[in-house]
């Protein structure tokens, strides 16, 4: 056991898969020599070599294009898209490709392809390096869509989307990748070496796609958030002082229904939180999910606490956030209902 | 007076009821073209970009330093193919008129592009084409009835009844899936390639898209990486004039060859005849050598002609002179191997006559089987239930549950035949 | 007043405004000369000129991106995008550009452009064109998305979009372009010119974004659809013989909560339906918002009748159509509820 | 043996502890290369591509055919423009050490390919730069101030505290919205050229992007476009040699200059000593009469380097040796202007000097005015309640609600507090 962040985590699940698996190809722009502009490759293309960590030129389509071309081929490819902002250009490669070739060829053919990007907000980066746009890759059949918060789960869901021979589209909330962020930007930062879940094993290990966790069982409420947000609803908790079950969601898509909604039929109420807009977002499919599964238990509204409808502004990045006092209010609300 | 601007507006050389005009296609003699030897550098071999490789003359000999010299034998298999891809070809756009399958786009007048360069590749090459290289399928001897079946969305559809006819795709035969989104195969085709290099194989990766879909990203994608890293990988850019109803001026044709787009980016390019069988084998063959030989990519440009309509939803007498096609001063790449193979004294009108009633009886044969494995309308037809397969290799919970509430939804319907279903199970 | 289909009405529309506003112009996959491949803008270059309906080489984001610059600099384009399965390449130009250029620039720079494009299946055109990406749209701040049912709707609120300052992205379901499909296949089919909203002016009107119509009155059950899915679910309606509100949404962002949200407050009961992916789909928003603000009122789970969660199979169209069984299912199951 | 591919991996003439190594760029001496009238054919100046336009020689003097013949007024001020960036600049880069801004992105080095190009365009041209042509904002006399509380995010922010600092704007001046995603403004321009070409304007678009940028599809939207329908825009490749951490081998400039893009497209590329005034502001003046007498599209690789770390999160030291700036063979646009000036007589060192000491003094004016409409720790603030404005036209009713909730929470907030946040300013 070690202590990492999530950087070093991410790193680790690279470099185990680099030396278990001659398959894996690692892609990206100034991943390579560099070390990537979060640093989550260094070190890999010295140990590895050039031809296993390549260098790109700066073209999200055809770094995803190319990373199909060698999934194809019998590779495992990891590509990086250096912020989920600049995911856009490669997204017809990944929605009428990556997503589809298992369908269209009725599983003769497929790329296993595992697409990392850093998300969300919080390091003054505006509205195009701060997005999190989950709830559209979420809506494309034919991906799976995978968020950590925790360096531990970070790690075994990196392996697992590697080793998965589906594509998996792998969000890193970057936020979160130094600490434990709890909402309050002017607290001082808490390190991962302080959380449980900064102790990661050096070697080998998955987390499984596809299941959510609770982090903190309750009774009265259920919460239900991925990435930065786990860590903000926990404090939002404390502060309320209710009985939460906070579920971190960890796979968007495909969306482990039993354990979400198990919950909130036994705590008749819920409130999901997300980083990224309101307006269509992730948090729709799980309150339209949740009502149509725990409707007869519900004793409240489900409550969303999201970013706003607007992008992410620079100067307001606090504003904006939906912080503790946001997700209090609405576990409030929702306990006070009726 | 201050200047002023004006919008260029790309004018075809000739719409309805004009007379066709073919003169802006540049085309070298047979012959005239030097043949550089493979290691040669792109920048010493940028007239191959603007000339015009052909090997068969007006007198149908083979000369010039680009002749593969190919022996007989292998000359009528060439032919053989191209013509039963053309027979095929229209067969099927028959049965699609007879409405037995829902769309069809034929080949005709380009089936040297596919089935010489085919021909040229190694079985172990992999090939990403777009939907108009049938001909690689024919080369690679695939069998008619498993295409038929695809265009029929039938019990032994390869695509399981998911794709519309011709997204054709061959894993043992290396033959990638065709997408119905223009030129994303490109970029791909370099990765694939990417890969083998990573692998240190002797494979290669071939890939085919039309000069309209060139304006795509992903041709941009495709030069840029393969130029980077050198991958062993042919882009052929498949210039037949015409995408649905712009010209290839649309697609920046006017100004250039496409061919020209290779220099550009330090690959080299080759402007060839593409009805040409024999100069088509002969770029193809010299573009794997380079591929094999970590000399890296090359660009080919087929020049040829789309002598039908796009595809059967098309009408291209709104837009092109009707008998646009007859025009073409490149002739017919059947034809012309035809008359080479007579000159050659190794080929006959009545051979000719006898291969045709041969092949199209063989294409008849193959329709039947494939009928009897179901049409549109009737015989064995494909379990619907499949289509909630393969959406990921297992399937997850929320398509489990929605082909459950389909089976209930079904079996509710065969029970009332005509009433209303009962409510779901998820109610 | 003159009988129109779709294609015609938004002929007209185009027509209208090239006409009145020199600003417009018009371009596009084979839209000049030949008048598009549904024929939308059949005559216009003849009548409007070369350099007011342009045909652009095939590259959608370079269609979105000179638009935008056209719209930068005065002018008012209207794109077209020949299936919606196909703007995917172009999708890095509206999110990262459209939608976000008025509130980047603080308003000083702003792009009126409407993008056109054909979505829905009832073609046979297999997973390629056929995909319904609305929520995809709907969930970028900075656009609206509307989709029209019918061809008084389609002109009246194509020539909005266009006046529009904001930029407007319009589906236009082509199932519908000939006549109001009711989503049974084996039945003849109907054309406009037997429906009332097949009578369109031929000059100049708008029919406002941003508003839903009640197209049938009801008390019992409330069912919000759009496109093709309004006539699928009148059919459905008349089947069940339920007193059901059919609402048409028309526009999918920003949406018209209050007409939503009074109906099911009334009604006490929802079903919501696109032919769309269900997962995380439009629908989702719907739901969401629906138990949000109606959840005191509601007397059984809202439900979400919709395309499977699969691309669209060519063979298979009517088994994955959400027609009007599955609505009338939906609609018993939420009657029958307590 | 099977010949067996390898994959090509570019590498960087010179890594850390490495001695640098320019041996790669290809220059032409001052004066060398000839200047084709503006109606040439792109195909028939190709040279242009490949050589390197220069004016200013060793010994200081501007010499040959694109010798721009300026008067020493505009060239002082042109020097005066560059050094007044490169203050600003190398001011806001310390601003942004001591923690007062968030980020900032310098244009040290390369001042000239903004100050000259912009000098040699008419007020009514419209700009689309990217991150790095401050320069230009300068050249068309905009005050600093108001950069400045971009950069600050203050109560002047003209980008109302959304935006990072240096994603400027400036509708007044003709200087397009900067975006944070690369290229996507090279295909805009193009568009707007389109628009001034319909209306049958003088006016003509110009825009930037790096040579990293130019893997981007939207390279090649804006080439296909601009040449398809000759619109009339000057598109600028900046090669500064690295893109972040690559080098330009890995956007494809190991085998070929950016500069020949333009061909492969039938657009004319000029390749230009981007360090050297003159030249740039003869290329650019020549391609703008070619926009502007409908004579189409223009590419120019402007050939300099990036002196400064890529932005303010970057340390080069990590992937280039540290000083390979002192090595680059086309040296300082400033520098040579300055020696030029001095050269002709028309300037020296103590006037340079004064001139140095008034920027400065004038920069630290702006700062302190700019400082004093807010920084980020204190003085004035922009009210939060602006940031649900302007993301459509009018309000949408999902904003009202959610700036209503914002304004509740706030003021509860403000209420356990006893803080008083601003007033909000609308009802
Ligand atoms: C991304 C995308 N855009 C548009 C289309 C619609 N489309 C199908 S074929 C075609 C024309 C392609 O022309 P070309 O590339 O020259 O190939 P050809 O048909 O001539 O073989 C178009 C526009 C598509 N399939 N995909
Ligand atoms: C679409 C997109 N992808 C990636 C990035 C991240 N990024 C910002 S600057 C940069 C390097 C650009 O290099 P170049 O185009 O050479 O311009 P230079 O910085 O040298 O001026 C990268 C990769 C981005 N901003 N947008
Ligand atoms: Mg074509
Ligand atoms: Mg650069």
């Amino acid at each position: 056991m070690a202590r990492m962040n999530m950087v070093q985590a991410l790193n680790s699940a690279m470099d185990v898969m680099l030396g278990r698996d001659p398959r894996v190809v690692i892609l990206g722009e100034d991943i390579g020599y560099f070390g990537g502009v979060f640093r989550a490759t260094e070190g890999l293309q010295r140990k590895h070599g050039e031809h296993r960590v390549l260098d790109t030129p700066i073209a999200e389509g055809g770094i995803i294009a190319a990373a199909i071309g060698m999934g194809v081929n019998g590779l495992k490819p990891v590509a990086e898209i250096q912020f989920a902002d600049y995911i856009y250009p490669g997204i017809d490669q990944v929605v009428s490709e990556l997503a589809r070739l298992r369908y269209r060829s009725a599983g003769e053919f497929y790329a296993p392809v595992t697409i990392r990007t850093p998300c969300g907000g919080g390091i003054r980066g505006g509205q195009t390096h701060s997005q999190s746009p989950e709830a559209i890759f979420a809506h494309v059949c034919g991906i799976k869509v995978v968020m950590p918060s925790n360096p531990y789960d970070a790690k075994g869901l990196l392996i697992s989307s590697i080793e998965d021979e589906d594509p998996v589209v792998f969000f890193e909330p970057k936020r979160i990748y130094n600490g434990p962020f709890d909402g309050d930007p002017h607290k001082p930062a808490v390190p991962w070496s302080a959380h449980a879940r900064g102790e990661v094993p050096d070697g080998h290990y998955t987390v499984p796609i596809g299941r959510a966790e609770i982090v903190r069982p309750g009774k009265d409420v259920t919460v239900l958030a991925y990435g930065t947000m786990v860590h903000v609803a926990e404090a939002a908790v404390r502060v309320v002082g209710v009985d939460a079950e906070i579920i971190d969601v960890r796979t968007m898509a495909p969306l482990d229904v039993d354990t979400l909604c198990t919950s909130v039929c036994k705590t008749g109420r819920c409130v999901v939180v997300h980083e990224a807009t309101r307006f269509a977002g992730y948090g729709a499919e799980l309150v339209a999910t949740v009502q149509e599964h725990c409707f007869w238990n519900l004793e409240a509204p489900v409550q969303r606490v999201t970013g706003w409808d607007t992008p992410y502004p620079h100067a307001f990045e606090w504003d904006y956030f939906p912080g503790p006092a946001r997700i209090a209010a609405a576990l409030k609300s929702v306990m006070e209902a009726v | 007076m201050t200047p002023r601007s004006r919008l260029h507006v790309p004018l075809p050389p000739a719409r309805p009821g004009q007379e066709p005009d073919f003169s802006y296609v540049q085309i070298s003699p047979a012959g005239a073209v030097n043949r550089p030897d493979v290691t040669a550098a792109a920048r010493d071999i940028e007239n191959l970009s603007v000339e015009m490789v052909r090997v068969l003359g007006d007198d149908h000999r083979a000369i010039g330093a680009w002749n593969p010299h190919l022996e007989p034998p292998e000359l009528q298999v060439g032919l053989r193919h191209m013509l039963l891809t053309r027979l095929f070809d229209d067969r099927m756009q028959r049965i699609q008129r007879q409405g037995r399958i829902s769309f069809y786009i034929k080949s005709t007048g380009e089936e040297a592009v596919a089935v010489a360069a085919g021909m040229a590749l190694q079985p172990g090459d992999m090939l990403f084409p777009s939907y108009r290289q049938q001909g690689l399928h024919v080369v690679r001897g695939r069998n008619l009835v498993e295409l038929m079946c695809q265009c029929l969305s039938n019990t032994h559809d390869m695509c399981k009844g998911r794709q519309m006819p011709i997204m054709y795709h061959w894993g043992k035969g290396n033959i990638f899936s065709i997408s119905g989104n223009l030129a994303t195969q490109f970029p791909q085709a370099v990765g694939w390639a990417m890969a083998a290099a990573i692998k240190g194989e002797d494979r290669l990766a071939a890939s085919w898209i039309g000069e309209g879909s060139s304006a795509e990203a992903d041709f941009h994608y495709a030069m840029t990486f393969a130029a980077v890293y050198q991958a062993p990988v042919i882009l052929n850019l498949v210039n037949n004039q015409w995408a649905i109803s712009t010209f290839q001026g649309f697609a920046g044709g006017e100004h250039r060859t496409f061919a020209q787009r290779g220099p550009g980016y330090g690959i080299p390019g080759i402007r060839v005849d593409g009805n040409d069988f024999l100069a088509v084998y002969a770029v193809t063959q010299w573009a794997a050598q380079r591929a094999r030989q970590s000399r890296g990519p090359t660009l080919i440009e087929q020049v040829t002609y789309r002598a039908a309509a796009h595809s059967t939803s098309d009408d291209p007498s709104r837009y092109r002179p009707k008998d646009e096609w007859r025009a073409w001063p490149l002739g017919d790449p059947i034809t012309r191997l035809k008359q080479h193979l007579i000159t050659l004294g190794e080929w006959s009108e009545e051979r000719h006559a006898l291969l045709e009633k041969e092949l199209e009886a063989h294409v008849t044969a193959c329709w039947k089987e494939a009928e009897s494995y179901g049409t549109l309308t009737g015989g064995p037809a494909l379990d619907p239930l499949t289509m909630f397969e393969d959406v990921l290799k297992d399937m997850p919970a929320n398509l489990v549950h929605q082909r459950e509430e389909f089976r209930a939804l079904r079996s509710a319907q065969a029970d009332a035949s005509g009433a209303m279903p009962p409510a779901a199970k998820e109610g």
